[in-house]
């Protein structure tokens, strides 16, 4: 198991995904005018990409 | 005679006048610091006329604005950090009284909408813009030292 | 009360574009741009057209600059470049 | 011979300054109240359930028009890579790591998340509210771009694998086309808004075919910015001359 597949590491990374992925929803549901279950839809997988960048973005900035 | 088209009116008149005149005249620094206030004046001028016009749907112009503003001072700020290396350009009183303006409006406009989501919104837009106009004058003021533009 | 808004957005483009006319160095002339497509913004968002706004807000407020400070700096360092090597 | 040329140019313009002018002359007084073609673009939009009538003339009543708009970006940067390609004589010295300050350096990696789904936002209510697939895209490739601006080069290009952009480039101009021929294999006609239900009004899936064409755009434009700021980055950043050239 190397550094990065260590259960901690996974576990890490896990959680700062969720917490990126929780705040971007909470942002899509600000910014929406109607809330309907196809806006919680679109609105998921949007702050799922968002997290997915945040957290690649991050590590790509203090990675060197 | 709507008074938040009157305070638009106002707020765009005199922030854009001296952000002309500050982005066409004297030195460098001045000039990006005068765009980075051009922000800070246009974008509690869109919040006043959506509230004005009556069309909430208008708020996403000041959100863009809130966001890309600051983005566009950076730009400047790291592509012009050799020449304004030696000037180390900041004005922290003028970025104040922008962020005081922005927090008085953004409140302003929360008290007349009523509390909702709406309000929320308005939230996030002053929370982006004060923060934006902040962290870029912080970065015009030395943010990018060991850049050398690139 | 409307049409006082729409002369000052009127004046306010007039002035930034004929100072992005008359700037000749193109860094200097990127910041007047920059304002120039905020104060654009608003006067399409005052003309009731707010997608063209949202457009003009879009690409004038940080897409444009960047690509015209990227050529002055290729064009900095191509000088350098030149100056160094004769 | 030049004079000959010279009398052709003046007399076709002339003619054409003539029924410009005259045609001017017809047109519906400024400020007035009677718009022919905007109460029928109004009308043709409220059928189709579709609240921004310029995302309804934009993607339904003129998609036609959005084809050659896509077009003609995808065409522009096709120059721009075309053009600003390494030349034999360039080599590429790898971008330097640069020192950012600290809050400036958490500000980007803050608002980048948050401009990518405003951008996403504005992408997705295109014809609910003002805004739609250009809009988006623009903000949405501006958003990457933040790690270049809060870090250096070297971070962005980790981020963003350049084949990926110009695949999904192409990949988006085709999906639009696609759309459009489904119109065609229906039975009705080229990017004609038949074939989807309209759904209510003022909801994410109302429009028909019009949210899919602003999703294609969307992502069209926000590869097409990626790609082109790529180049320019590279001749920018990178790419240098042999000295003593």
């Amino acid at each position: 198991m190397t550094r990065r597949t260590a259960p901690r590491a996974v576990l890490l990374a896990l959680a700062e995904l969720l917490a990126w992925w929780a705040a971007l929803a909470l942002l899509w549901l600000v910014l929406i005018t109607s809330v309907d279950t196809l806006e919680r839809i679109v609105g998921a997988s949007c702050a799922a990409v968002g997290a997915l960048l945040a957290r690649a973005g991050r590590r790509a900035v203090t990675w060197r | 005679m709507n008074g938040w088209i009157l305070a638009a009116t106002v707020g765009l008149g005199g922030g854009g006048a001296a952000a002309l005149w500050g982005v066409t005249t004297g030195s460098p620094g001045r000039r990006v610091i005068a765009q980075n206030l051009t922000t800070s004046a246009v974008c509690p001028a869109l919040l006043l006329l959506s509230q004005g016009y009556g069309r909430p749907a208008y708020v996403d112009l000041a959100l863009l604005m809130a966001l890309l503003g600051p983005v566009g001072t950076l730009v400047f700020a790291r592509l012009l950090a050799d020449d304004l290396a030696d000037e180390r350009p900041s004005a922290w009183g003028l970025t104040w009284a922008a962020a005081g303006l922005a927090a008085a409006v953004v409140i302003a406009l929360c008290v007349a909408g009523g509390p909702g989501r709406a309000m929320v919104k308005l939230l996030v837009i002053g929370a982006l813009l004060i923060g934006g106009n902040v962290i870029a004058s912080r970065a015009l003021a030395g943010g990018f030292r060991e850049v050398r533009g690139g | 009360m409307s049409d006082a808004v729409i002369t000052v957005s009127l004046l306010l483009v007039a002035g930034c574009a004929t100072a992005a006319v008359v700037q000749r160095d193109p860094a200097r002339q990127a910041l007047v741009l920059s304002v120039l497509g905020a104060v654009l913004a608003v006067l399409f968002t005052v003309l009731q057209a707010p997608d063209a706004g949202l457009s003009q807000l879009a690409v004038g407020s940080a897409l444009t600059p960047l690509l015209i400070m990227l050529c002055v700096r290729k064009v900095r360092r191509r000088g350098r470049t030149k100056d160094g090597a004769r | 011979m030049n004079r000959l040329r010279l009398w052709l140019l003046a007399v076709g313009g002339a003619g054409l300054a003539a029924l410009l002018v005259a045609a001017c002359l017809d047109l519906p007084a400024f400020g007035g109240r009677w718009h022919p073609y905007g109460d029928r673009a109004v009308q043709a939009s409220l059928d189709r359930h579709i609240a921004n009538t310029i995302a309804s003339v934009n993607f339904d009543q003129r998609a036609y028009d959005t084809l050659g708009e896509i077009s003609i970006l995808f065409a522009a940067v096709l120059g721009c890579v075309v053009l600003l390609r390494e030349a034999r004589d360039e080599h590429r010295a790898p971008p330097e790591p640069a020192e950012v300050a600290r809050p400036v350096r958490r500000y980007a990696l803050l608002v980048l998340p948050v401009a990518l789904v405003t951008g996403l936002y504005v992408i997705a209510h295109g014809q609910l509210s003002p805004g739609g697939g250009f809009q988006g895209g623009v903000v949405a490739a501006t958003a990457l771009h933040l790690l270049y601006l809060g870090a250096d080069y070297g971070a962005l290009e980790r981020v963003r694998p350049l084949g990926v952009y110009e695949a999904s480039d192409s990949l988006a101009v085709c999906a639009y086309l696609v759309l459009g021929l489904a119109g065609v294999l229906a039975g009705t006609a080229f990017l004609a808004n038949t074939l989807l239900p309209y759904g209510t009004f003022n909801t994410l899936s109302s429009g028909g075919t019009v949210p899919l064409l602003n999703a294609a755009v969307g992502m069209e434009v926000a590869s097409a910015v990626v790609v082109l700021l790529a180049h320019f980055l590279d001749q920018a950043v990178e790419i240098e001359e042999e000295h003593g050239s």
